[in-house]
């Protein structure tokens, strides 16, 4: 088969499932899950075989996989949609496709699949926990399974196909179309518990805040559509179009055209992948199930924005000379890495298990943008590899770990936040296989040297930030990581080290296997998907594996970025940051006593207070933008706008239309019509009274009175109207 | 002298046109020649048939039968005879009396109008029609007719309901019957005996066997025997139709009804076994009669044999097998052979025989396992508790729920 | 040989005592019997018509058993009608079932 | 006069004379037998017209079916053999005036026709009008679609038949 022809069929089979689970199997659980997980690992088959093919091909750069179709007319020609596979496209699917389904498989035992039902549970609540009695009578409380098994099911298939349709798609628009399904199935998934206030208000407001960057997304794409008359990659990277769009100068602003889009794209990003100012979305969207926030809130959904902005590098650089960064870059570089600092300061304060992931997710696509902002594309396409995958890993962990503190609330009764990190300690020999995979992720997010993934594409950003001699950006990521890695140690101290602090972490199990597996497989590439961006001239290991991914991600680029050559100063910077976050971490939180304080509230006081609120933001958003809005709509809209114009105008016309309809029926309808009307059905009555007698009911004599009549009709058309 | 009949034929139609009769008289005397033979050949063979009967059914119940007037008691029949034709005849009050007397006519002469299409070898047969194989349901619902006419007639209740019974069956066992009748013609590719009988290498009943038991059991439906003779069921309606007639009125049924199965196996052997093919019959056409008569007494065992071991069957019994059964089972079969027949032009004969014979024995095998499930139902469901005598005011399903 | 009109005379000479049944018997099963004698006269015209105008083309014997099968179906709904009125009325003359009248 | 002459008119007497006797019966079992006599004589009719096929059908489906039907219906239906009163309703000499009427204008129109007197042709030798039929019914560019409608109104009048004389009970 035609490897584009296989790329076509990539989303079909979550799709499918999506329906078949919405329409047919809804009531089955077992069956949906088995749909769910055969469609994703179909689609899983599928990438994998165009990964291995393009890995074969030997220079997609040049002729990548594609293939296209007409889609609709526009005017004289025909919008056509395609698939696209380059380099950039197999990385993305390699990671897309394994996390998707790993996480899918995950939801098995998350939503506690063979568990009894639930005692009181609901449609819209998360389980409660159900009662069932053993053989010598003891009742137990015990976790009971989702509701609304199916359904979850059901959105985790269409948000694969979006994931799906984004990645492989040729043009910006279908892009645009996989972009908007996710943002869908991110609302409906963030608001599954939909009975929870908590939950709703979460999910309009991660959908509004993703709306906000989408509008400017779609402006950009208009615009683009306007001066380059295509949003297929191989018109608008082409290089006329690039010069072209440099060459133009946009309305507003005095910027080039190429500026503009590159800017209004990136906003689009800024929304999707939660960087600042539009950030606050993304640690609310936690109040979703945790298969959602590891699949969409870290592995896939928000990279999809890193992915855009990854894709349209070249307009984004269009017009760089000398490795100058062009405006857009560096409006990129500054708020990846306001973001990524900022984000990493919020997530030292947060106790929720997973609010210091989201704010850590935050954090590391700052870098990603950062990196982009710095040129460094094949750095920044590397983070976002092994950042989903760590990021993921992290994420399944956290939920193992509330599930099993869930399972010890169950068990004691204790009214405790399963997911606060200070009700934890000492998980680690309860759950061991959780610890050490979350272990691995921790490090690896932690870029702890060597042996993780992170610590090779975090290792290549800052070394592209020294190589380009951009040295706040340097300075600002490496402190960062600095967070990262104390803020990560922290929440593996609180969490897995030391003595349990409430009844219920020690009694935590480990997850079922169908969470374990999953926890595994991510934590075998936490550790390998680094290896192969391993820089060739690194001391004593480089070069043992060829630095596969920047031949391989760099082909993407019309010209291969040079190789950036190795120096000792961005290494002992990842270096001392990490292992002195770790250290720092450890040390501060090691063996911290039941209902202590966290120490570092006592050490910067009010300014960890303003961390723990997230600067703010939110209240400020709440000033800024709802409550004008509210005001807006009610004072404005409704009561001047709505009822005073509106309504007082149509209240108008409909009077006169009112009196106008009285006088019709007064001289026009009661004496003209009516009186004919009832003068027809009084002569109708009339003359059917006079002829009934004929109405016999004697089938017989209709017969002859028939024939009587055909006769006489005949011998009348015969005899005298055929004379002459 | 190897085809007598036509030799013969030949013969007289030399000796007419010598005493200056003209050709289509000639014709016309020859055919009523034919005609009165066949039928006398035909009733005599029919007096042999009383006796063989008779014997057979006190072998299967273990007695000697007939054996006091002549060898083997073979002139027994005649006896009877002469001991109806004397009989008095009596006429019921209140009968139809045309139609009584019409009705035992019509009986008999409808199993003899049979007789004209039945090939009896290469060169005899009364007429080859093109339409033969309608022309024997046409006939068979002219026999109905005769039973109706006898039961109507009579004015008596009993023989009333014989008819009714009668009419109920004859019309039901017509439908699997015609479509089993249908798969020789499609087979043959014709409507005509003679061509059927010529296109069977190998005898039909060795490529669509089950189409031959469908046809057997059908018209042993359609003569009202045993299982099914629910028109006569001495037991339950005297007699049924013939409840009124004595001497030889009866007599021309009684003969009627042993023919008519003599005649349903004639039919049988010609549409399924070959008819008159034997060997040498190509050289020596008399033959064919032989072959015919042997074929056709076989079948008329089989008859007697299943007569005799059956018991009778209710009415609904009977009327449920056929529509819930029989038909559906035929008209299955019917299609079967159409779609193969369509999908194996071409193929030799050896490999099409073979294929629908594996064909007919798969549905057989089919019908089996349904039929074993049905039984298995039933036998559950007649198993199940039912109350027994209770007062018409209970409510059964209450006194089932309490147990 | 037989002309044609001696067919057409005998099909019309039956469709027309069929006619007087249809129209003067009172039992509805003796109406039933003269539309069956009509529709034979129909019939034979067809497949005279065929025989004599068109033997090459077989249009009339098509049309005749389509006359054949719509015969049977009314047979089978008429006298099903008759049984059910029977066991209503306990009658099926004609002129008494005569319920649609004013 | 030839034999068909002949065959002819003693079959037109016959059918006729039973006609007449099935509208002018009183007993309805002998309607219906002089009916089964007067389709026979049509079924003659349809052998002189070389029409085999229909003279077998004419029998399997008049006499063997609905003859029969009909009888059974009659006998379903009659309490009482011998109806009291007359046969025939308060219009019947309407009624015949209009059967005799149209048959002579009938006869009178068509001797008018040219075509009147057309005399038999003999059938080609290999004509099979079965065969030939039979292909027609079942042919697309015959008549297979008139069939068909015909098979599903057989159908439809089986269900009707059965629904309307269903005995309900209560």
């Amino acid at each position: 088969m035609e490897p584009s022809i296989l790329v076509w069929l990539l989303p079909v089979p979550p799709i499918l499932a999506f329906f078949l689970i919405i329409f047919l199997t809804n009531r089955s659980k077992s069956l949906s899950h088995i749909l769910a997980i055969t469609a994703t690992f179909l689609s899983f088959i599928g990438s994998m075989v165009i990964v291995t093919l393009a890995i074969r091909s030997g220079h997609l750069g040049e002729e990548p996989f594609t293939s296209v179709l007409n889609w609709f007319p526009t005017g004289d020609t025909w919008f056509q949609i395609g698939v696209w596979v380059d380099p950039l496209t197999v990385a993305t699917l390699f990671f897309v496709a394994i996390t998707i389904l790993v996480i899918i498989f995950y939801s098995v035992g998350y939503q506690n699949y063979g568990q009894p039902k639930g005692d009181h549970d609901q449609p819209g609540l998360p389980p409660h926990g159900a009662t069932v009695e053993d053989e010598q009578g003891h009742k137990h409380r015990v976790p009971s399974i989702e509701p609304m098994y199916s359904r979850f099911f059901a959105f985790l298939s269409l948000f694969a196909f979006g994931m799906y349709v984004l990645v492989i798609s040729n043009n910006l628009l279908t892009l645009f179309v996989g972009w908007e399904i996710m943002g869908l199935c991110s609302y409906l998934l963030i608001g599954f518990w939909y009975a929870k206030p908590s939950a709703r208000a979460a999910a309009i407001k991660a959908f509004l805040t993703t709306r906000v960057g989408d509008v400017v997304m779609l402006l950009g794409l208009a615009y683009l559509y306007s001066l380059a008359g295509s949003l297929s990659y191989d018109v608008i990277f082409s290089e006329e179009t690039l010069a072209m769009l440099t060459s133009t100068s946009a309305p507003i602003f005095g910027v080039s055209a190429a500026v503009l889009i590159g800017l209004f794209l990136f906003f689009g990003t800024v929304g999707k992948s939660a960087q600042f100012p539009l950030h606050v979305w993304l640690p609310d969207a936690m109040e979703g199930p945790t298969p959602v926030s590891a699949m969409i809130h870290a592995a896939t959904m928000v990279s999809a924005g890193v992915y855009l902005v990854v894709r349209v590098f070249p307009i984004i650089s269009a017009g760089m000379h000398h490795g100058e960064p062009t405006l857009t870059m560096n409006v990129m570089a500054f708020i990846g890495a306001f973001t990524g600092l900022f984000a990493a300061t919020i997530a030292v304060a947060q106790n929720d298990i997973k609010r210091v992931l989201a704010f850590s997710t935050i954090s590391q696509l700052g870098y990603m943008i950062a990196a982009i902002g710095i040129g460094a594309y094949v750095a920044a396409a590397f983070h976002l590899f092994t950042h989903a995958f760590f990021k993921a890993l992290l994420f399944l962990g956290s939920g193992s770990v509330i599930h099993g503190v869930e399972h010890g609330v169950l068990h004691t009764g204790e009214e405790i936040d399963p997911q606060d990190m200070f009700n934890m300690g000492g998980l680690r020999k309860k759950m061991p296989f959780t610890f050490w995979t979350f272990l691995i992720g921790g490090l690896a997010l932690s870029g702890f040297p060597f042996l993780s993934a992170g610590f090779w594409s975090k290792d290549e950003i800052l070394a592209d930030a020294f190589a380009h001699a951009n040295w706040p950006v340097l300075i600002v990521l490496a402190f960062a990581a600095l967070l990262t890695a104390f803020y990560t140690m922290r929440q593996i101290t609180l969490t897995f080290l030391g003595q349990a602090r409430t009844e219920s972490a020690g009694h935590a199990v480990e997850s079922k296997w169908t969470m374990v597996l999953p926890l595994v497989v991510l934590a075998v590439f936490a550790v390998v998907a680094g290896w192969p961006g391993i820089p060739e001239d690194f001391p004593v290991i480089g070069g043992f594996i060829p630095n596969f991914v920047h031949e391989f991600v760099g082909e993407t680029l019309a010209e291969l970025p040079e190789t950036i050559a190795f120096h000792w100063v961005p290494l002992v910077i990842s270096l001392v940051v990490s292992l002195g976050g770790l250290a720092l971490g450890w040390w501060v939180y090691r063996g911290l006593p039941v209902g202590a304080q966290d120490p570092l509230e006592k050490l910067l006081g009010p300014v960890y207070k303003l961390l723990q609120n997230k600067y703010y933001f939110d209240e400020l958003y709440d000033y800024i933008f709802v409550r004008p809005a509210y005001w807006l709509a009610s004072t404005f809209t409704y009561l001047w706008m709505d009822r005073t114009i509106i309504d007082g105008f149509l209240h108008f016309v409909a009077r006169i239309i009112f009196s106008l309809g009285g006088i019709l029926r007064n001289y026009i309808d009661k004496p003209v019509i009516n009186g004919f009307g009832d003068f027809v059905g009084e002569s109708v009555k009339r003359i059917g009274r006079s002829g009934r007698f004929i109405q016999t009911g004697r089938v017989q004599q209709y017969m002859v009175m028939a024939l009587v009549i055909a006769f006489g009709t005949l011998f009348y058309y015969l005899f005298f109207l055929s004379q002459p | 002298m190897s085809d007598p009949v036509n030799s013969i034929a030949a013969w007289l139609r030399a000796i007419f046109s010598g005493w200056g009769l003209s050709d289509g008289l000639i014709t016309v005397i020859l055919a009523l020649l034919g005609v009165v033979i066949l039928a006398t050949f035909v009733l005599v063979v029919d007096i042999l048939l009383v006796w063989i009967e008779r014997k057979m059914v006190a072998r299967f119940q273990d007695r000697f039968g007939p054996n006091r007037v002549g060898p083997f008691g073979i002139i027994q029949p005649i006896a009877d005879v002469i001991k109806l034709l004397i009989k008095e005849d009596i006429l019921p009050i209140g009968a139809d009396k045309f139609i009584f007397n019409l009705a035992p006519i019509i009986a008999l002469a409808t199993v003899l109008l049979l007789w004209a299409v039945v090939p009896l070898a290469p060169t005899v047969i009364g007429a080859d029609i093109n339409v033969a194989v309608l022309y024997v349901v046409a006939i068979g619902s002219i026999g109905t007719l005769g039973i109706i006419m006898a039961g109507w007639a009579s004015n008596n209740k009993y023989a009333l309901l014989g008819a009714f019974r009668t009419v109920a069956q004859m019309i039901a066992y017509e439908v699997p019957m015609i479509i089993a009748l249908l798969v020789p013609v499609l087979l043959a590719r014709s409507m005509g005996m003679q061509t059927i009988v010529a296109a069977q290498s190998p005898w039909y009943i060795f490529v669509v066997p089950l189409a031959a038991v469908i046809l057997l059991v059908s018209s042993i439906a359609e003569l009202g025997r045993t299982p099914f003779d629910i028109s006569e069921a001495e037991s339950e309606i005297v007699a049924g139709f013939h409840i009124e007639y004595t001497g030889m009125k009866f007599g021309l049924f009684y003969a009627g009804e042993l023919l008519h199965a003599l005649t349903v196996s004639a039919l049988i052997s010609t549409l399924f076994l070959g008819g008159w093919r034997g060997p040498f019959v190509d050289q020596v056409p008399i033959l064919g009669p032989v072959y015919l008569f042997i074929k056709a007494f076989l079948v008329y065992y089989l008859i007697m044999w299943i007569r005799y071991s059956f018991p009778r069957v209710r009415i609904d019994q009977m009327l449920g097998f056929n529509w819930k059964f029989l038909t559906p089972l035929a008209l299955f079969l019917l299609i079967v052979v159409a779609i193969l027949d369509k999908v194996l032009a071409g193929v030799p004969t050896l490999w099409y025989s073979l294929v629908m014979l594996g064909a007919n024995l798969l549905i057989v095998w089919g019908t089996l396992l349904i039929l074993r499930k049905y039984a298995r139902t039933e036998r559950i469901r007649i198993g199940e508790e039912r109350p027994v005598a209770v007062s018409p005011e209970t409510d059964v399903k209450e006194l089932v729920g309490q147990e | 040989m037989i002309p044609l009109s001696y067919f057409l005379v005998f099909a019309a000479a039956l469709f027309c005592i069929g006619l007087y049944g249809v129209l003067a018997r009172k039992n509805a099963i003796a109406i039933l019997m003269g539309i069956e004698l009509m529709l034979n006269a129909v019939v034979i015209n067809l497949v005279a018509f065929w025989r004599f105008r068109s033997p090459e083309s077989i249009t009339g014997q098509a049309f005749g058993v389509i006359v054949f099968a719509v015969a049977a179906a009314e047979v089978a709904v008429g006298l099903a009608l008759f049984i059910s009125i029977f066991r209503r009325r306990n009658s099926i003359a004609a002129d008494e079932i005569d319920l649609l009248k004013w | 006069m030839t034999v068909m002459h002949v065959v002819f008119l003693i079959t037109a007497v016959v059918s006729l004379g039973g006609a007449v006797m099935v509208v002018t019966a009183r007993n309805l079992i002998h309607a219906a037998l002089w009916l089964i006599l007067t389709l026979f004589g049509v079924a003659v009719m349809y052998g002189l017209l070389s029409a085999t096929f229909f003279t077998v059908v004419q029998v399997v489906i008049y006499i063997g079916a609905i003859a029969i039907l009909m009888i059974f219906a009659i006998m379903l239906t009659r309490r009482v053999r011998q109806e009291p009163g007359s046969n025939v309703n308060k219009g019947w000499w309407l009624a015949g005036l209009i059967a005799l009427l149209l048959f002579t204008s009938l006869v009178w129109m068509l001797s008018s026709w040219p075509g009147f007197q057309t005399t038999l042709q003999e059938l080609p030798q290999d004509f099979d009008s079965i065969q030939v039929l039979g292909t027609a019914l079942v042919s697309p560019e015959g008549y297979v679609i008139p069939f068909e409608i015909a098979s599903v109104l057989l159908l439809a009048a089986l269900i009707g038949a059965v629904v309307v004389a269903w005995e309900r009970k209560s």
